[in-house]
């Protein structure tokens, strides 16, 4: 089997992988980098769980081949803390209660930290729509939406 | 499956004329890795055109129109400072494809050949008068968008072309463009109907309009005697009537899992209704 | 004697009545009069029952006291989601 | 010394918000889920599917597929055990078709390979013949005279003869004379409903980690929602002893019912025999919807009679539940449910289970409740609509309460119905004005929750720390309500406590994570087990005092003699004693085992605001209320949570979500795209309001909140949308098409 030699940075880190040219960027990052904080919940791009950002730019990474991912800066939810310091808004994501199963949680984190880098006040129904790619099944989206708006809100105050 | 990533037109051209099997372009790949994890289509050849100079660009042509990158993609569509104050009805139109991640990769371009009767942007940019360049070993050729899509997942194109540019034409003065489309959410649907309508003015009166119906047949439905039912009359309520029956009466679709005959008909005439008053207020000077 | 109330789809198993009585100070010992006394019972009580001793839905213990008095009543074993 | 801490006021940490013992896994995605397990030399694996709905197998040629580069094991349905029967019968042949595949999307075959790619390749690789047969998929079809039988002799006794053999099961129940109850009334409203098979949408599709090996020992990490149930299953399939196969939880990514079975373990497990790896194998959404287990698809009559001062005289039921190729479609809940809320002189309803060429229903939160729901109270509120009665009023002039008979038959106990139906009345939301093309729906929902076998381990560490076990997995944030419960009796801060969700080898058998029963029961066994520590720890104070035990009592985290009868001694913190426990008597835990049987019934009730585009069709929620009782509330945040994803659930059954059938019986929106889940642009705010009323069974007075929440929203927005409309809404989803159809309809009308 032909495998395709890729160079990257994934949070901040080069790494080097070979991959068969049909693997996806979100089975690269699970099965041979075995990051595993992006999750696979439908593979077609519907749901969001395996959100990432490529340069900056939200993505599935399910919709993305791993050999695209040559020459490219990865962030991944294992990239948001900075060391043991939380990013906001995981903090309020766990004050909140803004998670019940959680297998939703580090694409919606991905999501709203892009959101909010591009919009730092965006109002309610704004934030719903930015999110409306990523399925949470538990929570009605409430506490979801609730613990963004306030994280921006508190981010804009600290700023 | 083989993957390439030419670096020039020419490379990517001599790669899908030499071909065996099935090839596909991956430009967003919003489609195509849709239909490889699927197993509908797993491509022998993929070729990878983003490394080609130009192909992520948005700039004026002399004329005043657009000329967009074939990988150009809906979030940078959507964030051009005046893209969308030309014409927003296309800008729009691409924005409502998927999600906020998926606009982050899907493109235009990739939209059109991917040859669903459901696609968002088409209507938008058939109405807009968008032009597309072909480009094949006997070299290039500009084609109108709405010569592209031929049936369900069919193109016109020839084994060895590919479309190298998208070129929207100048707005000009008095002109508006709307689209939009009816889904059960409020995101993440694909379409049931889309319309998208595109108008020209002189004063309250108009002077040009194109209406282009999307998912109610085969391929996107050019709505010709629009133009008839408004041109030299203004937006009043005969002619949104009159428009609504043409769009209903222009129906030729199917009973699926996404609508009915019945509804996809019904609805294409009340969206006809609502996307003509946005890009008749849009004529006269409304911000999108 | 206990008087067992049955939902109606038993009712025909034991000659059109809506309740019977048997002897027993436990869950289990009715259930085991039941099928000693009923035997047209066993299938269903096989499959699962519930049994509601004064309101309160046993599901599963065969050591819940009964009083002579209790209100028994046989329900279909519950599930969840 | 006070060895029972019941109490339902007075807490000093139940009732508080802290932050869950997992957040910080789960927001900086080090949480494992079901696809996150390695292991070293592991396989994966894939399963080939049935493309037809209803087929015999006539070969199976595997021989393509394991000459390939990669394939190192190949199964059919030969290399499982053979002579089950009954539920675990029926799960085998639902984990792996025998002798006919019976829905589209049924196993037929299964490859582990060196890599996912591979196994993929492979399964295409597997040629099957197949002799297609008739089919159906319809519920009122399946019971006709003339359609295809899925499987003869499935039915069980209760079934009444003359039926078609696809109905399984039948239950009947009721009091009084409903036709002299119909006759006493001043209107009688009879009306048919029917509602389509949804699927639970968890996001994390099903996934496991298997080893296992010649000698018959086994290794199993798995997502679900109950792993004693899983090991019991798994050992039955593959003819293990129980114990030689342990199971370990992984962190799950939603249940709600959809994971209280098995679908794919047993195929991981054997193929791990056959190649002697670990075998890693993982549902494809596409397999998760074709393949795991929707709801039941219902066919419901339902007539009630009530006087003009809106008294309900009688009411009967009846309702058919299509649930798949197997028996089990909850019809006697659905039936048992249906009236719950109301003290009725005069009632009758009748279930029955149907068999029809789709995947086996599994449950789906407060399984066949919501769907009576719909029925039942859209009744309710054509009859308050045409008698010009309160919805409220009229529920709480017929509500259940303690003391009058459960429409199923016994007498109630303390319930909390009233009290949910008054707050309701109370709320802004019941008297806010309404928007032109706006409608206002209310509906109630009851549940039965559920005790179930539950152990609990508890051990403290010489700092006075405590670690409790628990083997319910943890759906909801059910950890955080542990410690809470157990901080609660030891009097230790929640933050000292850790909640672990065991394995199969370490505590004794826990029924699944269902029934609305995890706080309850696994919450009961907590504090039984720490009160059983706080009596060792009394027993060490008093050895060390030299006064009786007795004379010892327990408060706030400290020994105290328990009077100026018992001697002057200075309190002994909790982490005086642990620290020389070693010495004093050895470790000091606390256990708890058995089937609590106090289980508390729920009630809530939903008011929804819907708006309908007069145009199109189509509804948006526009404002949302759930109002339930809890019993009471161990972290408010959470059970908020849950009104909330309850309702939200409800919200995308009622509008948009349903099994798509064509006429080949193939499931036409295996995917996320075209199976509608609400998105978080489709919802408002979810406001809620938690009731409590204690549940006596419970030492906190808890009764389960995670399932009765989804019970009101499918009439609640039925109603809103009928009142919005003016045509009553018959039938779900109450798609646009649907909705324009009944606007039309009364356009002409």
């Amino acid at each position: 089997m032909s495998k395709t030699h890729v160079t990257t940075k994934v949070n901040g880190d080069e790494v080097e992988f070979l991959c068969d040219p049909r693997e996806t960027l979100l089975d690269v990052l699970r099965d041979r980098l075995h990051l595993t904080g992006a999750k696979e919940g439908c593979g077609t791009g519907d749901c969001g769980a395996c959100s990432v950002t490529v340069d900056g730019r939200l993505v599935c990474s399910c919709l993305i081949l791993g050999v695209e991912a040559e020459g490219k800066e990865i962030g991944t939810v294992e990239g948001i803390a900075e060391g043991e310091t939380l990013h906001p808004l995981q903090q309020k994501f766990i004050e909140y209660a803004a998670l019940q199963c959680g297998i939703c949680t580090p694409g919606i984190l991905v999501a709203t930290k892009a959101l909010l880098e591009k919009n730092p006040d965006p109002s309610e129904s704004e934030v719903r729509y930015w999110l409306a790619g990523n399925l949470c099944r538990c929570t009605g989206y409430d506490k979801i939406i609730r613990a963004v708006m306030d994280t921006a809100a508190e981010m804009r105050e600290a700023s | 499956m083989k993957y390439y990533k030419p670096a020039t037109f020419e490379e990517a051209i001599a790669l899908v004329a030499g071909a065996e099997g099935v090839t596909r372009i991956l430009a967003g790949g919003t489609d195509v890795l849709v239909q490889m994890r699927s197993d509908i289509i797993t491509p022998d050849t993929l070729i990878d055109i983003k490394a080609i100079p130009g192909t992520h660009e948005i700039t004026r042509t002399e004329d005043g129109g657009w000329r967009l990158g074939i990988a150009v993609t809906g979030a940078e569509m959507s964030e051009h400072p005046e893209l969308g104050r030309d014409w927003p009805g296309v800008v729009e139109a691409m924005d409502l494809i998927g999600s906020t991640q998926v606009q982050g990769r899907a493109t235009p371009v990739g939209n059109l050949c991917n040859g669903s009767p459901a696609a968002d942007s088409v209507p938008a940019m058939i109405a807009a008068g968008a032009v597309v360049t072909v480009t094949g070993p006997e070299g290039s050729r500009e084609i109108a968008v709405d010569e592209i899509p031929v049936g369900p997942g069919k193109t016109s194109l020839a084994k060895g072309e590919i479309i190298t540019a998208l070129t929207l034409p100048p707005r000009g003065a008095q002109g508006g463009d709307a689209y939009l489309r009816f889904i059960p959410r409020t995101e993440m649907d694909i379409a049931v109907v889309g319309c998208a309508v595109n108008l020209r003015l002189n004063g309250d009166v108009i002077t040009e309009a194109r209406m282009v119906l999307g998912a109610v047949a085969p391929t996107a439905v050019v709505v010709h005697a629009a133009a008839d039912a408004l041109v030299g009359r203004t937006l009043d309520e005969d002619a949104l009537s009159a428009l609504s029956d043409l769009a209903e009466a222009s129906c030729n679709p199917i009973d699926d899992k996404r609508g009915t005959i019945k509804f996809r008909t019904h609805t294409a005439g009340v969206l006809a209704r609502r996307a003509a008053k946005i890009a008749y207020s849009r004529a006269k000077g409304a911000k999108a | 004697m206990v008087d067992v109330a049955l939902w109606s789809g038993l009712r025909p198993l034991v000659g059109g009545r809506d309740s019977v009585a048997v002897e027993g100070g436990t869950v289990g010992e009715i259930l085991d009069a039941l099928r000693r006394n009923y035997p047209a019972l066993v299938p269903t009580l096989d499959a699962g029952v519930s049994v509601v001793v004064d309101g309160r839905v046993i599901a599963s213990s065969l050591t819940e006291p009964v009083k002579p008095d209790s209100e028994v009543v046989l329900m279909m074993r519950l599930k969840g989601g | 010394m006070a060895l029972d801490s019941s109490k339902t006021t007075g807490f000093k940490y139940v009732g508080t918000r802290p932050n869950r013992p997992d957040g910080l896994d789960k927001v900086t995605g080090r949480a494992k889920f079901g696809a996150d397990a390695y292991a070293p030399g592991m396989l994966h694996a894939a399963i080939k599917r049935s493309p037809h709905a209803h087929a015999r197998i006539v070969k199976i040629d595997t021989s393509k597929a394991l000459a390939m580069e990669g394939v190192k094991a190949v199964v059919t349905r030969a290399d499982f055990a053979t002579g089950l029967e009954g539920e675990f019968g029926d799960i085998l042949e639902n984990v792996m078709a025998g002798e006919k595949a019976l829905y589209d999307g049924h196993a037929v075959a299964a490859v582990a390979a060196t890599s996912a790619l591979i196994a993929r390749d492979a399964i295409k690789a597997i040629e099957v013949e197949y002799e297609i047969l008739p089919h159906v998929t319809d519920v009122d079809a399946a019971m006709q005279a003339g359609a295809p039988v899925i499987r003869a002799d499935a039915a069980d006794a209760s079934v009444p003869e003359g039926l078609h053999p696809n109905v399984v099961r039948y239950y009947e129940s009721g009091h009084g004379d409903v036709e002299a109850g119909f006759a006493e009334a001043d209107l009688v409203v009879e009306d048919h409903f029917l509602t389509e098979a949804t699927h639970q949408g968890y996001i994390e599709p099903h996934a496991c980690l298997g080893t296992l090996g010649s000698d018959g020992k086994g290794e199993l990490w798995c997502c679900t929602q109950g792993h004693w149930y899983v090991q019991k299953v798994c050992a039955a399939c593959l003819g293990l002893e129980t114990s030689q196969l342990r199971v370990t939880a992984s962190e799950i990514g939603g249940g709600f019912g959809g994971k209280t079975t098995v679908f794919i373990e047993p195929v991981a497990l054997a193929l791990s025999r056959k190649a002697n790896r670990p075998v890693k194998l993982v549902m494809t959404r596409s397999e998760v919807f074709r393949a795991s287990g929707p709801t039941s698809s219902t066919s419901m009559d339902v007539k009630i009679g009530m006087k003009k001062d809106g008294t309900i005289t009688a009411a009967q039921g009846t309702f058919r539940l299509q649930g798949g190729a197997f028996p089990g479609a909850p019809c006697e809940m659905t039936a048992m449910c249906a009236f719950a809320p109301y003290d009725l002189k005069h009632v009758h309803q009748v279930g029955y289970d149907v068999m029809s060429n789709r995947p086996k229903q599994a449950a789906y939160r407060a399984p066949g409740s919501p769907m009576a729901a719909f029925a039942v109270e859209s009744v309710i509120d054509e009859l308050c609509g045409q008698l010009g009665l309160d919805p409220i009023d009229t529920r709480l002039k017929n509500a259940s309460r303690e003391g009058t008979r459960a429409s199923f038959g016994p007498t109630w106990p303390r319930i909390g119905l009233v009290e949910t139906l008054e707050a309701v009345k109370a709320h802004p939301h019941y008297a806010a004005p309404l928007k032109k093309g706006q409608g206002r729906g209310i509906s109630c929902g009851f549940w039965f929750n559920h005790g179930g076998e539950t152990a609990v381990s508890l051990a403290l560490s010489e700092d006075g720390s405590a670690q409790v076990a628990v083997g319910t997995p943890d759906i909801g944030g059910s950890r955080a309500s542990m410690a809470l419960m157990a901080a609660e009796v030891l009097g230790i801060p929640y933050e000292d406590i850790r909640v672990t969700i065991a394995d199969t080898a370490t505590l004794g058998y826990n029924e699944i994570s269902h029934g609305s029963r995890v706080t309850y029961a696994s919450g009961l066994a907590t504090i039984k087990a720490a009160e059983s520590a706080v009596q060792k720890l009394c027993a060490r104070a008093a050895a060390k005092w030299g006064i009786p035990e007795d004379a010892v009592y327990w408060e706030d985290g400290y020994a105290k003699p328990s009077g100026p009868n018992a001697g002057d001694f200075e309190p002994l913190h909790i982490d005086e004693i642990t620290a020389t426990m070693g010495a004093t008597g050895g470790p000091i835990c606390g256990h708890f085992e058995a089937t609590p049987e106090g289980a508390g019934v729920s009630f809530a009730a939903h008011i929804v605001d819907a708006e309908v585009d007069p145009e199109t069709g189509k509804t948006s929620v526009v404002r949302y209320t759930v109002v339930q009782d809890a019993g009471k509330a161990i972290h408010p945040t959470y059970v908020e949570g849950q009104f909330q994803g309850g309702a939200a659930q409800g919200i995308g059954w009622a509008l948009n979500e349903e099994y798509i059938y064509g006429a080949d019986g193939r499931l036409q929106n295996a995917g996320f795209l075209d199976y509608r889940i609400p998105v978080a642009s489709d919802l408002p705010m979810i406001d809620t309001v938690i009731v409590e009323v204690p549940n006596p069974g419970h030492p906190f007075g808890v009764r389960g909140v995670g399932e009765t929440s989804i019970c009101p929203p499918l009439a609640a927005i039925a109603n809103a949308v009928s009142n919005a409309v003016g045509v009553r809404m018959r039938q779900l989803p109450m798609r646009p098409s649907r909705v324009l159809e009944a606007l039309e309809s009364a356009a002409d009308g």
